[in-house]
């Protein structure tokens, strides 16, 4: 019953913003009140709806099989994730959306996606999951056009690859279906227990492919930087948080359960040269390249967004071991990593609407004029890279620990430098934007109202807590874990129990907590002490004031760059990135009078691929 | 000693004791790169003066909350680690925590120094860091491979268990000696590691006015020297539990300590400073490289 | 003043001062030809370190300012701010004739003549320039009257900071070294203890 | 500043005649290009003569533009305090010919102005300065005559014949009453004998 009210309610919310969204100039109050009520409602329904977990509803017949959804729960934990940071999200803009006259349909599409990505998660057959993701794609298009002008263009070439993605799914779905004979998970299952291994490799590549093109995962991750960067910054947290994830959806949902873990590692020669091992590199990749890249980055959104690939990597990683420590700190990844970076864009965004700006290279010294959200992306930053007390270090010890015990010492290795980077341009993030010298410009920043604030205080506790007691998450991913196969962890408040490992963040925290209260002791012992200008400051006897930029974070690591300026201006290396940039542009010359940049075209074009398919697939008996 | 009265009379001691260590250690690296240079060198405890001294000064100066809050937690991160790695008769807490544990609130005092610095917005600090932060990509990287690979052929990552397993036969089953490729390795980083000469350039005095230390005086400097003295003894403790197959009792453990330390600072005492690019570089060439080899033999003989 | 305090002394003001004299910490100005002794005294052949004096690079660290030669007016005003930036308690060495009644500079027109009347000077090296050996007996006087907790100059600059402002005052213009030494020292009670 | 970088090269003689000149043949080019004829040998590689003030601004634009002189190397200044004039003394060097020309000007110490040569070389702005603060010579033209090395300084022109160190000294800074009696040890000492004589205030 809450199951199929949890997919009408956004849907509800989807036409009502339609019809409400010319109040969107006079009075936007009403758009977002009505925005964060509706999703509050849905939030709620969600979690009425637990005790239907395992129960499946069937809706309309298509094509001789009826479309059903249904929760698992691994769904109902999606379900959960996808409510909360989408209740925060709305909670947020009540506050951040200055200008909704601007985006008039911005929560329409925001509705519009939430409903893919809820009917995504609960689809219980390959049809409706189809469905929901083309829903999904079109909807996160519409949303990211909700932003700067760039980001317009930004969005098209998500659109090229999320086309792509879709088309070549569709294929998988049709594959899929003429081979099994049905859209049913169970019957597929069934038949892919004992396929021919052709038609297994086809199915799975045609399946995995979108799935990974739409997680970002290396070398398919190049549309997600400039097209999350240039959404609107609450936009940015929410398609960073949660909805890059819903490929990694996929991924578990069709790896572990539709064609099962034995089914997959049959695609393979060895137990350590499999698909999974493919999997593993390509995470390992992921994990490392973008977080480097994310490192040269000047805009604090755009750093933001290459670690959401990176991260990605992180999780892929986890789940590709497919054992149980792996998988948990895989699953566990993605909502910690929904949680923090959700937190750290908030204080971005709380920085952005203050200033104006999210370049790196123009912030600095804002610790004092924005304590709050200093604090959060403090709390946010310790989690992206990994440091205790916070949660994302849970679910890496958890991916370290499985790369390192199940023989993957490279991938491990990866791993790490990935965590090296992430710390490196974090740190660069945070000193940039609230450390460092104060510009004279800045002097009368304020913090955020309360509305903005309350989200990230918020995520300041989920972080924290969830770090302190990862039982909390563990629980539902030991359950998730017996839904995919895999043994249970074995989970006890403050990790996991001794058997499996040697980690109790509760007895960690309360240590560190101890040990700080000896420094805090050790610091009051001290003498007194006066809190100074930041003028009166070293400079080797230089009269420092505000006409004296004194500052450092420009070519903020540039030992790095002097590394590997090589490798990025190496003469043919040059030479070769230019030829393939010009081959490119010349193709996509071509390619440009398909995309006319109207969307009625495209939907055009759409219409008829789906048109052609559908024809094709009536011809099949 | 791992419960009851003799675990809690352990948790308070322990860090007097290792602060004791640790001024020892740090006196008698000080004298003995005097000797080096042919000259007295101060008192044997001279890192007890100066951090008195520094203490009892009355006009501290701070740059903000985060710049106080920074030192405590660089004094307790300092203080968490040291609870993790076991020595002889104190290896409670390595149940809650194995080293990937410890590798992690390695970073904490980093960290908790990296915000303070960035507080007192003064250009050399934040040159300091993106130094030490760029160095991490070096040393630590490579000493976490020669840990993967010495945890991945013993099937733990707990560190005691690691300890263990090398005490189990004598200096035969020592790290350095069953995997001497990781071992050497390790010793690499850790130079790098404890910030000593030639990979120094985060502190280069000569250079960046001590990078992270410019704008501590007082008791932040004081409280920077005493997570140093500490660091000390706990940096040293994790190459010796990891690759000299910790201590049974506490002469060995002091004897190792100081040994060890030896070693790192005659190279300390005779090598110039390498550029944070030629430190990288290094790192990559020589150490990185041969704790490669050394997991790959390690995957070989596992197969 | 001096002979007060040192009765009001507790036990353990004497053992922190004990301990404190084994540790100084210097910074060293350097515009004068004196710095070339300073070499020779820190390495080797006489070796400064096992007095527990040791060379450091930033005013916040250091204990001991060591002028080492004249001050012109410009570079006074960097004294100043540097002395004001360090932590108490500093010390200031005048080091070399030139500090002193401005040595062989005396006639020229920038360069100041009597350090003490601009920062509480806590000890003169004469000499021009004063050997190592002069330096280290002097820094052994030095030593010994910290041990002996008479080495309070530091204190005259807060309480008679008048008397400093108005001779900085009389050879530059106002400086802007974002310190209110009066109000410092009211926060930091060592002026109260006087009043 | 493009513009006076390039045009040396432009009005540069052509390389046909590049063999360095010799350094009579070089005074009557100067002599026969800016028609000022008291140029004479002073050493080898140097010349040296005599210019009137308000004749230097074209004689160095010829100088540099037709005998290719493309760099200042200093303006120095003397202050003939018994005759009341300064002499400001401009030295222009040829890198092609190896050659220094030092042109003399004198001009009245009251009121002490000259035309700047900003125009023609942008670094003169720094001697121009240089001299300004040291001995007061106003250069007409020049925008920037801030105070450069003594930057707190309230006194008169200090390099001025007619200003006593000394006196500005002892005026301006407070000597210490220095008595050392160390000299007393060895024969009753310089000092003793002089607080003897003369008695003390204290």
């Amino acid at each position: 019953m809450y199951t199929q009210a949890l997919l009408a309610l956004p849907l509800v919310g989807f036409v009502v913003t339609i019809v409400l969204q010319g109040t969107a100039r006079r009075s936007p109050a009403i758009l977002k009140t009505w925005a964060l009520l509706a999703f509050v409602a849905m939030a709620a329904v969600a979690t009425l709806a637990f005790p239907e977990i395992g129960d499946t509803y069937t809706g309309p017949m298509v094509f001789g099989s009826s479309l059903s959804i249904g929760l698992t729960d691994l769904s109902w934990w999606f379900v959960m994730m996808i409510a909360g940071i989408t209740v925060l999200t709305s909670f947020f803009t009540l506050g951040a959306l200055r200008d909704t006259g601007t985006y008039p349909m911005y929560y329409g599409w925001l509705f519009l996606k939430v409903f893919g990505m809820l009917g995504l998660v609960m689809s219980r057959d390959l049809l409706t999951f189809f469905i929901m993701w083309e829903i999904m794609s079109w909807a996160t298009y519409f949303v990211m056009q909700q932003g700067k002008e760039e980001g317009r263009e930004a969005a098209l070439g998500y659109l090229v690859y999320a086309i792509v993605a879709g088309m070549v799914l569709l294929g998988g779905v049709l594959f899929i279906h003429q081979s099994a004979g049905s859209f049913e998970f169970a019957v597929i299952t069934a038949y892919m227990a004992k396929a021919e291994f052709g038609i297994l490799l086809a199915s799975v590549l045609l399946v995995l492919v979108p799935f990974l093109i739409e997680a970002a995962v290396y070398p398919a991750h190049g549309w997600l930087p400039s097209a999350y960067a240039s959404s609107e910054t609450s936009m940015t947290a929410y398609l960073s948080s949660i909805s890059t994830r819903m490929g990694l959806f996929g991924l578990i949902l069709f790896v572990f359960s539709v064609f099962g873990l034995k089914a997959i590692d049959r695609i393979g020669i060895s137990a350590h040269l499999n698909l999974r091992t493919i999997l593993l590199v390509l995470a390992a990749l992921t994990a490392v390249l973008p977080t480097y890249t994310a490192l040269f980055q000047h805009d604090a959104k755009r750093l933001l967004t290459w670690h959401s690939i990176g991260q990605g990597g992180y999780m892929l990683l986890g789940l590709a071991t497919a054992s149980t420590l792996g998988t948990a700190g895989g699953l566990m990844h993605i909502f910690n990593y929904m949680t923090y970076v959700a937190l750290i864009i908030f204080s971005i965004a709380a920085v952005e609407y203050r200033t104006g700006t999210t370049n790196l290279n123009k912030l600095g010294g804002l610790i004092v004029k924005q304590p709050v959200a200093f604090l959060g992306m403090l709390f946010g930053i310790i989690g992206l890279a990994g440091i205790p007390p916070m949660n994302g270090f849970v679910s890496k010890w958890f991916i370290y620990r499985s790369l390192i015990l199940g023989g993957y010492p490279f991938i491990a290795l990866a791993a790490f430098i990935a965590t090296v980077g992430t710390i490196m341009s974090v740190y660069k993030l945070i000193h940039n934007t609230f450390l460092g010298q104060l510009p004279e410009r800045y002097n009368d920043v304020k913090e955020v109202g309360l509305l903005m604030q309350l989200p990230i205080w918020i995520l300041m506790g989920v972080v924290f807590t969830t770090g302190v007691f990862p039982g909390l998450i563990l629980q539902w991913i030991a359950k998730i874990q017996v839904g995919m196969g895999i043994v249970p962890i074995a989970w006890t408040l403050g990790g996991v129990a001794r058997e499996a490992g040697d980690l109790n963040m509760m007895v960690v925290t309360a240590v560190f907590m101890a040990t700080f209260a000896v420094g805090a002791i050790i610091f009051f012992i001290g003498g007194k002490r006066r809190i100074v200008s930041q003028y009166d400051n070293y400079a080797a006897g230089h009269f420092l004031n505000k006409d004296v930029p004194y500052n450092f974070n420009y070519n903020f690591y540039s030992a790095f760059d002097h590394i590997f300026e090589k490798l990025y201006h190496d003469a043919p290396v040059q030479t070769a990135i230019r030829n393939l940039g010009r081959f490119v542009r010349m193709v996509a010359d071509y390619v440009r009078r398909f995309f006319t940049g109207q969307i009625n075209t495209y939907a055009a074009y759409y219409v008829a691929a789906v048109i052609i398919a559908l024809a094709i697939l009536k011809e099949i008996p | 000693m791992n419960s009851g009265i003799g675990l809690i009379v352990w948790i308070i001691a322990y860090p007097f004791v290792s602060f004791s260590l640790g001024v020892l250690l740090g006196g008698y690296g000080r004298k003995l790169t005097a000797r080096i240079q042919r000259r007295v060198g101060p008192s044997w405890i001279q890192p007890f003066f100066d951090v008195v001294k520094l203490m009892s000064k009355k006009t501290n100066v701070s740059h903000g909350y985060m710049h106080d809050v920074a030192m405590m937690m660089l004094v307790g991160g300092t203080l968490l680690t040291m609870y993790f790695v076991p020595v002889p008769g104190f290896h409670y807490f390595s149940q809650f925590g194995d080293y990937i544990v410890i590798m992690y609130i390695l970073l904490v005092p980093p960290l908790g120094m990296a915000l303070g610095v960035g507080q007192t917005a003064n250009p050399n600090g934040s040159i300091g860091i993106a130094r030490a932060l760029q160095m991490l990509a070096g040393y630590e990287v490579t000493f976490v491979l020669t840990f993967i690979g010495f945890a991945m052929k013993n099937g733990t990552t707990s560190m005691y268990e690691l300890m263990m397993i090398q005490q189990s036969g004598g200096v035969a089953t020592w790290g350095l000696v069953t995997n001497p490729l990781l071992g050497v390795a390790a010793l690499f980083c850790l130079q790098g590691m404890m910030n000593e000469k030639p990979f120094e350039v985060v502190i280069a005095p000569h250079e960046i006015a001590t990078g992270p230390m410019t704008e501590m005086g007082g008791k932040y400097l004081g409280m920077m020297f005493i997570q140093h003295l500490i660091n000390l003894v706990v940096e040293l403790t994790i190459y010796m539990n990891l690759f000299l197959g910790g201590a049974t009792n506490w002469f060995e453990y002091v004897a190792k300590l100081f040994a060890l330390f030896t070693l790192v600072m005659s190279v300390n005492a005779v090598y110039g400073r390498f550029r944070t690019d030629s430190a990288l570089r290094f790192f990559w060439k020589l150490p990185l490289p041969m704790a490669a080899l050394g997991v790959i033999l390690i995957m070989i003989n596992g197969i | 003043m001096a002979e007060k305090e040192l009765t009001q002394r507790t036990a353990w003001d004497k053992v922190l001062a004990n301990l404190r004299k084994r540790s100084l910490w210097m910074l060293h100005y350097c515009t004068g030809c004196g710095a070339v002794e300073l070499p020779p005294t820190m390495t080797s052949r006489f070796d400064m370190e096992r007095f527990g004096i040791m060379p450091m690079v930033t005013p916040r660290q250091a204990d001991i300012l060591l002028i080492t030669g004249y001050l012109s007016v410009k570079t006074l005003k960097r004294v100043i701010l540097i002395y004001e930036q360090m932590v108490a308690p500093k010390y200031v060495v005048g080091f070399g004739s030139c500090t002193i009644n401005g040595g062989m500079y005396w006639n020229s027109y920038t360069t100041i003549k009597a350090l003490d009347r601009y920062l509480p000077v806590e000890m003169y090296l004469a000499g021009c320039m004063p050997r190592p050996e002069a330096i280290i007996s002097g820094f052994n006087s030095l030593i010994d009257k910290i041990g002996k907790g008479e080495a309070n100059s530091w204190k005259d600059y807060y309480e008679n900071y008048e008397f400093y402002k108005k001779n900085q005052d009389h050879v530059f213009g106002d400086i802007e070294t974002h310190h209110d030494v009066p109000a410092d020292g009211r926060y930091f009670g060592i002026l109260e203890a006087k009043r | 500043m493009n513009a006076q970088t390039q045009a040396p090269t432009t009005s540069r003689p052509p390389a046909a005649t590049g063999a360095p000149r010799m350094t009579e043949a070089l005074v009557s080019a100067i002599t026969a290009e800016t028609g000022i004829a008291t140029f004479r040998t002073k050493s080898p590689r140097r010349i040296e003569g005599t210019v009137q003030a308000d004749a230097l601004h074209s004689f160095a634009a010829a100088l540099r533009s037709r005998v290719g002189f493309e760099h200042l190397s200093a303006i120095s200044c003397v202050d003939w305090i018994a005759e009341g004039e300064f002499e400001l003394v401009y030295h222009f060097w040829s890198y092609r010919d190896s050659h220094l020309v030092s042109a003399r000007v004198r001009i009245p110490r009251e009121p002490g102005s000259m035309a700047t040569i900003t125009d023609l070389w942008l670094p003169a702005s720094f001697f121009e300065r240089d001299i300004h603060e040291f001995y007061g010579v106003v250069f007409q033209g020049n925008t920037d005559l801030e105070r450069y090395i003594l930057s707190d300084w309230k006194g008169p022109p200090p390099m001025r014949k007619d200003f006593s160190s000394r006196d500005f000294a002892h005026e301006h800074f407070t000597f210490k009453d220095y008595e050392p009696t160390w000299d007393e040890l060895i024969d009753g000492g310089y000092h003793g004998q002089k607080r003897q004589g003369e008695g003390s205030d204290e």
